[in-house]
């Protein structure tokens, strides 16, 4: 199988990868200026139980040794160290808030999609109707728009003036007991619980920032569509398929088809951004994912969360570009041979 | 000059203009008055330089100029119907289906990531309205007609997996499979090798006649008309210049243009230096007014520089736009 | 004469991203070029004419054989751009819009071959003006932008970069092909007058075989990666004895409808994939007169006098030398003297 | 020859020098193509107006920036605590935040660094990533040292580009300190893989093209074919590329700045006012954050109007397009 031996050969890289984005990040996040023993016990401590804890947490060896350790600890044991700021496995702490993340992203980019797609595909077909001028400015304006502010601005719409959803607070209503957790993303482990009321609040919980992110990201995936479309209209074989008199519905399919992969690759890009970029509108609604744990990280000089979300950020892109290969694979037979 | 279309005619074109807006200059006027009778079963050449018009005269029959030209004047006629007249929708069902096209480079015309056999099977599909099954019976069959080796394998195949010359015979079947009445093949086979460009043209020629369509057959090679065409059509900068039978084009070719092409085809130096001027004496004679060859032509006179000659007939079956056709 | 370029056994192979086979573009060409003369290489697309032109111009690096121009050896470290070989091969390409820099003026596009021989900006100017005097160029051109000439003119410009070195060799890989009818037999003319002024060797790469029987005084016909035939011009297109070179010579079809083509030796089916060649006769799936050993092993060169060199163990049977019809070209050309030589005012 | 100035071999005249590519007759006609090319400009921008819009949100916002001290009814950095989070009036237009600042004077001052980071953290990165780009490109297919080079350039891009970008930025600003220079380094850095990878592709197709190949065959040193046909061909995406990049600096230097990575408070910058508004929104104050948010949003959108403006203008198949235009405006009008 062609397809099993092109895996293959991409699983071969990945490690090497890992491996190089885990010692680049490592050596950089050493970089970081804060003693972490200060932080953790306070400008009060002395000076040698100071020194006793930089000894217990490997501080004391030279940053290839911390980061011969590191990588031991990872490969042996899975083991990410621990985060002082929550005082647990930083592996735990992220199974806890990498589904988090994704769930709000996944579905963010979803929306976009459906946004985006349609009225890339209308705007291409019809060049000078009503779509395409709206269209235009959409697009325009999701790129121009911050996020962050756009969360605040339907916070401000939706829950302070109108109250049609729950205060920006995390992902369930406080009084609400939360599903056992199976996969971390909360609609389909209610679902799977059958706890309805907990699919409500997270469902209500996940509105705004889903929109959030579904607006903004519904620009890029529209302007790609919508240039792809527009080249594959245009394109020799499009006008060919016109010359034999194909029904327009058909020869738009068939463009839609072959841009396609474009779309896919922005959405990766996309993808790849938000695992990391989704943070300015996790914070805004208090989400408690991924990226803000890493911030928070970088702000206090707390490492391991950061290394650990950077080491599970690049898994998930390569992951994600493998995915994006495969699509590829399944829908362009020149990739193929 | 209107004439009354014959009994038999299938494709009458008259007076067609055609032109191509350009920013900041005139605009580019790539058909002057193009008068052209096809009758049904002939096979008629039109020879041309790259720039005279050919493609916009396929591109026109079809109706599909693209943005921003357009024509200004002048109506096709197919079969009776006035193209112009139709609607998208009518002229849909009319492409592909009674006027098909011949391409040329169909590694990049066909669609990348169809199968060969549903391409085919497509256009069968739509314009006869059979069914899926149906359509794909009459796709395999085709791609027996075209010559195609082991049609079952190749209906699979994709288009980046055929040589060109089996890329040419695919669009081939794509063309025939409907049966149209009217074939245009523009530069179909430049993109071909020699000894495939031989065996190509004579299957084109075999299946066309034995369906009885008519053929447009567009091309920049003197050469290929003189032994596959009925009738001789040479194009200058947008006007029909000469036309003829294929032996009384050959035998006595009389427009200057023509003599030239032929000249120059033959390297022979001093019939070069007879009929062709050299580059640094070529002037622009357009903007008199006259005849849009003077500037390039031996037997240019002042005659020529300002009065646009018209289209007559020397000898029946026979026209030049010229005003001192070459006699012998 | 003395001999400009002498190409062995030359051996290019490209090798297929992810796959262990290889593209076997050139396979064993081995030719020579002297002062003053112009070979031609014939041959389809795929037949590998252009890369072997390519190795010559340190383009690609050969596989293997030994290129030798004027006595020193080309190699990777030893080639065109070696300061005591700058400037001695030159090229000319076929699309004239695409050689030039469209962002550089046409006179400074010119000179430009000067600059690494490190002389004088006023000397190059006086030879650039000189350059496009010997092409047909006006001063005025010089100043211009490629996109503002013609493809004939864009053609001139290549030209007059090419000889502003005084190259022993020029290299013209289709110069003609992109250019309508009347300006490429002005290119042709040009080419021809120069060459006869500069004594420069030509190596003309063209699938165009009228343009080659005018334009050389031998040719070399190539078919995937081989040269199968190779002789004067006047024995390769009056008497060619290989297979391949009659199915090419009459598969071009003359504006004569009285002219036949020769069909009993017309070639079948269609040029086989470059991966992975056969053992024998790389024609033998194509050729009228294939017999068992053809599909077992490749035939030796055969010198059948003056030159002329054949690849082919029928040679002697395919083509009957009594009819003698197949210089078509020469009846074309008599027809056409006759019929076009009349009637001028 | 028709011409009767240059070709005097007495000297006496001064030559032209066609090598310089300079000389009156050379002058003239460049003063043509630039004023061919101002009337294309204007053509495409009456044919377009939203882009016209483009330009003068730009030009309004450097402006502001430059003659922000002038406009300003109030000191951008002076809080006034008896003055706090006063609701839009004449007195405080856009109202006053939390700690008694005008917001309108703070939007007014805000570009001044905004607009210094993004400009000079996108100049940087176009240069610096399309000098590697060209460079990693050019050497792409030579074996050897180069080739070794290229292809650790790339891999590198590669491992960068399945970073989570932001918090990598996020990461840079911590080590260097919340410095101008260290934001501004940080946005570069984010953004060289981009120019790296255009200028890589670009170069990729311009390098096999026959002008490159035929001054590689004449000798040409690599140095001169890199810089004087190699990179001028390929400039045109990255121009495109940059006013949109400076656009999207804007609104990543504000995202810094939002989770408190970036400017520090009392500056008046777009992203930290924001984030300083963001408690009093759920209250109902909604003027500190959207104020801001709104004048960032309309500095982006200008910045993506020109890009997309560039676009076209170098776009040779919408300059054919435009003739068609014009043409049915001309028919309309008539």
């Amino acid at each position: 199988m062609r397809v099993l031996r092109y895996i293959g050969k991409r699983m071969l890289f990945i490690g090497p990868q890992l491996f190089g984005i885990t010692l680049v990040s490592f050596f950089l996040v050493k970089l970081i200026p804060g003693d972490p023993a200060v932080m953790m016990l306070g400008p009060l401590a002395t000076e040698s139980t100071l020194a006793e804890l930089r000894t217990e947490m490997g501080f004391d060896r030279t940053l290839p040794e911390q980061f011969f350790i590191y990588i031991k600890n990872l490969v042996l044991h899975g083991d990410l160290g621990t985060s002082w700021q929550t005082t647990r496995p930083v592996t735990e702490d992220l199974f806890l808030r990498m589904p988090a993340t994704l769930e709000l992203i996944t579905l963010g980019l979803l929306l976009g999609l459906l946004i985006g797609v349609p009225l890339g595909v209308g705007a291409a077909y019809l060049k000078r109707g009503i779509v395409a001028k709206f269209s235009d400015y959409y697009g325009l304006l999701a790129g121009a728009l911050p996020d962050f502010w756009l969360g605040l601005v339907l916070i401000f719409l939706f829950y302070t003036i109108l109250g049609w959803v729950p205060a920006p607070l995390g992902r369930l209503d406080f009084f609400i007991i939360a599903p056992p957790t199976v996969t971390g993303a909360l609609l389909i482990d209610s679902l799977l619980d059958g706890n309805w009321s907990a699919f409500t609040s997270a469902a209500g919980h996940l509105l705004l920032p889903v929109i959030t992110l579904g607006l903004i990201s519904g620009g890029p995936i529209l302007k790609m569509t919508q240039s792809t479309m527009d080249r594959m209209l245009e394109s020799d074989y499009s006008r060919y398929e016109e010359m034999c008199g194909l029904p327009k519905s058909v020869i738009v399919r068939h463009a839609l088809r072959n841009s396609l992969p474009s779309v896919v690759t922005i959405v990766s890009v996309l993808y790849g951004f938000l695992i990391g970029g989704a943070v300015l509108v996790e914070i805004v609604f208090s989400w408690g994912g991924a990226g803000q744990y890493a911030v928070q990280g970088v702000l206090n000089a707390d490492i391991n969360p950061v290394l650990g979300f950077v080491f599970f950020a690049a898994v998930l892109s390569l992951i994600i570009y493998l995915i994006v290969d495969l699509i590829y694979f399944a829908i362009d037979p020149r990739v193929r041979g | 000059m209107a004439t009354t279309p014959e009994p038999s005619t299938i494709l009458n074109i008259e007076g067609l203009h055609v032109s191509y807006p350009v920013y900041e200059t005139a605009p580019v006027r790539a058909l002057r008055g193009i008068d052209l009778q096809v009758r049904e079963g002939e096979n008629i050449g039109l020879v041309g330089e790259s720039g005279s018009g050919k493609t916009t005269l396929a591109r026109a029959i079809m109706q599909l100029i693209s943005r921003p030209g357009r024509v200004d004047s002048g109506r096709i006629e197919f079969a009776g119907r006035d193209l112009s007249k139709l609607s998208e929708e009518e002229l849909r069902a009319i492409r592909g289906d009674d006027i098909a096209m011949v391409i040329p480079n169909p590694r990049t015309e066909l669609n990348p990531l169809v199968t060969v056999g549903k391409q085919i099977a497509n256009v069968a599909r739509y314009h006869l309205s059979l069914p899926r099954k149906e359509a794909d019976a009459m796709a395999m069959a085709m791609l027996d007609a075209v010559q195609i080796p082991d049609p079952k394998r190749r209906f699979k195949a994709y288009p980046h997996e055929l040589s060109g010359g089996m890329a040419q015979r695919v669009v081939m079947a794509i063309a025939l499979i409907c049966s149209p009445r009217f074939i245009i093949s523009d530069d179909a086979t430049s993109g071909l090798d020699v000894t495939v460009q031989t065996q190509v043209l004579e299957l084109l020629q075999d299946l066309v006649q034995q369906q009885g369509a008519s053929m447009l057959f567009i091309t920049r090679d003197i050469g290929i008309t003189a032994h596959y065409c009925h009738q001789v059509a040479i194009i200058y900068a947008g006007e029909i210049v000469e036309i003829a039978d294929t032996a009384s084009f050959f035998d006595n070719p009389q427009h200057p243009y023509s003599v030239m092409l032929l000249s120059a085809f033959s390297h022979n130096p001093k019939l070069r230096g007879m009929w062709s001027k050299p580059e640094e004496l070529i002037e622009n004679a357009e903007a008199g007014g006259g005849c849009l060859f003077a500037g390039r032509c031996v037997r240019a006179s002042d005659t020529c520089l300002k009065e646009h000659p018209k289209m007559r007939s020397i000898r029946p079956g026979h026209g030049v736009r010229c005003h001192h056709p070459v006699e012998r | 004469m003395s001999v400009v370029l002498s190409v062995q056994n030359l051996i290019k192979h490209f090798p297929i991203a992810g796959s262990r086979s290889v593209v076997q573009a050139v396979n064993n060409v081995s030719f020579s070029v002297s002062r003053g003369e112009t070979l031609a290489l014939v041959g389809e697309s795929g037949s590998g004419k252009t890369t072997v032109g390519r190795c010559i111009l340190g383009l690609i690096d050969p596989t293997g054989g030994e290129i030798t121009f004027q006595g020193n050896r080309i190699d990777k470290r030893n080639n065109v751009r070696s300061r005591h070989l700058r400037g001695k091969i030159q090229l000319v390409f076929q699309e004239p819009a695409e050689s030039l820099d469209p962002r550089i003026r046409i006179g400074v596009t010119i000179g430009e071959p000067l600059r690494s021989l490190g002389s004088a900006r006023e000397d190059r100017d006086k030879q650039v003006r000189e350059m496009a005097r010997r092409v047909g160029l006006e001063e005025e051109a010089l100043y211009q932008y490629p996109a503002e000439l013609s493809a004939g003119q864009q053609q001139r410009v290549g030209i007059a970069r090419a000889i502003i070195t005084d190259p022993e060799l020029i290299v013209l890989d289709e110069p003609t092909s992109a250019l309508d009818p009347t300006a490429r037999s002005e290119v042709i003319d040009l080419l021809i007058t120069l060459q006869k002024e500069l004594d420069t060797a030509y190596l003309f790469i063209s699938h165009d075989l009228s343009t080659v029987r005018y334009l050389s005084h031998r040719v070399a016909v190539m078919y995937l990666g081989m040269i199968v035939e190779q002789g004067s011009s006047q024995d390769i297109f009056s008497r060619p004895r290989h297979p391949y070179s009659i199915g090419l010579l009459s598969s071009v079809l003359l504006p004569n409808p009285r002219l036949e083509r020769h069909s009993e030796v017309s070639l079948q089916g269609e040029i086989p994939s470059p991966i992975d060649l056969p053992n024998g006769c790389f024609l033998a799936s194509r050729c009228p007169f294939v017999e068992a050993q053809c599909s077992e092993r490749m035939p030796d060169a055969d010198d059948i006098g003056s030159g002329h060199l054949v690849h082919c163990f029928k040679h002697r049977d395919v083509i009957d030398d009594e009819k003698g019809t197949l210089d078509y070209y020469e009846r074309f050309q008599a027809e056409a003297e006759k019929l076009l030589s009349s009637g001028q005012q | 020859m028709t011409n009767s100035q240059g070709g005097g071999a007495n000297g006496s005249t001064p030559r032209r020098d066609i090598l310089a590519g300079s000389g009156p007759r050379a002058d003239e006609r460049r003063i043509d193509v630039y004023l061919s090319r101002l009337r294309y400009l204007l053509d495409v921008l009456r044919a377009r107006p939203l882009f016209a819009v483009g330009y003068v949100i730009v030009a309004t916002v450097i402006l502001m920036a430059v003659f922000a001290p002038l406009i300003a009814p109030y000191p951008p950095e002076t809080a006034n605590p008896d003055d706090f989070l006063q609701s839009p009036s004449w007195r405080h237009l856009l109202g006053t935040d939390a700690t008694g600042m005008d917001i309108f004077s703070r939007i007014l001052y805000a570009p001044r660094i905004d607009l210094t980071i993004a400009i000079a953290g996108t100049a940087i990165s176009a240069v610096v990533g399309s000098l590697i780009g060209a460079t990693v490109g050019y050497y792409q297919e030579v074996g050897g040292v180069p080739s070794f080079f290229s292809g650790f350039v790339m891999r590198s891009a590669d491992v960068l580009q399945a970073f989570p970008v932001f918090v990598f930025a996020i990461a840079l600003v911590a080590i260097f300190g919340q410095s101008l220079q260290s934001i501004i380094a940080a946005i570069a850095f984010l953004n060289i893989p981009i120019y790296l990878r255009l200028m890589r592709s670009q170069v990729m197709s311009i390098r096999r093209m026959r002008f490159v190949e035929a001054s590689y065959v004449a000798g040409t040193p690599d140095r001169y074919i890199i810089l004087r046909h190699v990179i001028p061909n390929s400039m045109a995406p990255v121009l495109a590329q940059l006013s949109v990049n400076i656009g999207w600096s804007v609104l990543l230097t504000a995202g810094l700045s939002f989770v408190g990575a970036g400017v520090v408070a009392p500056t008046p910058e777009w992203g930290s006012m924001i984030a300083s508004g963001f408690q009093n929104i759920i209250t109902g104050q909604w003027w500190p954050s959207v104020f801001p948010g709104i004048a960032l949003a309309i500095t982006v959108f200008g910045f993506a109007l020109v890009g997309a403006s560039v676009e076209v203008l170098a776009d040779p198949a919408r300059r054919r397009a435009m003739a068609g235009s014009m043409r049915e405006r001309r028919v309309k009008e008539a």
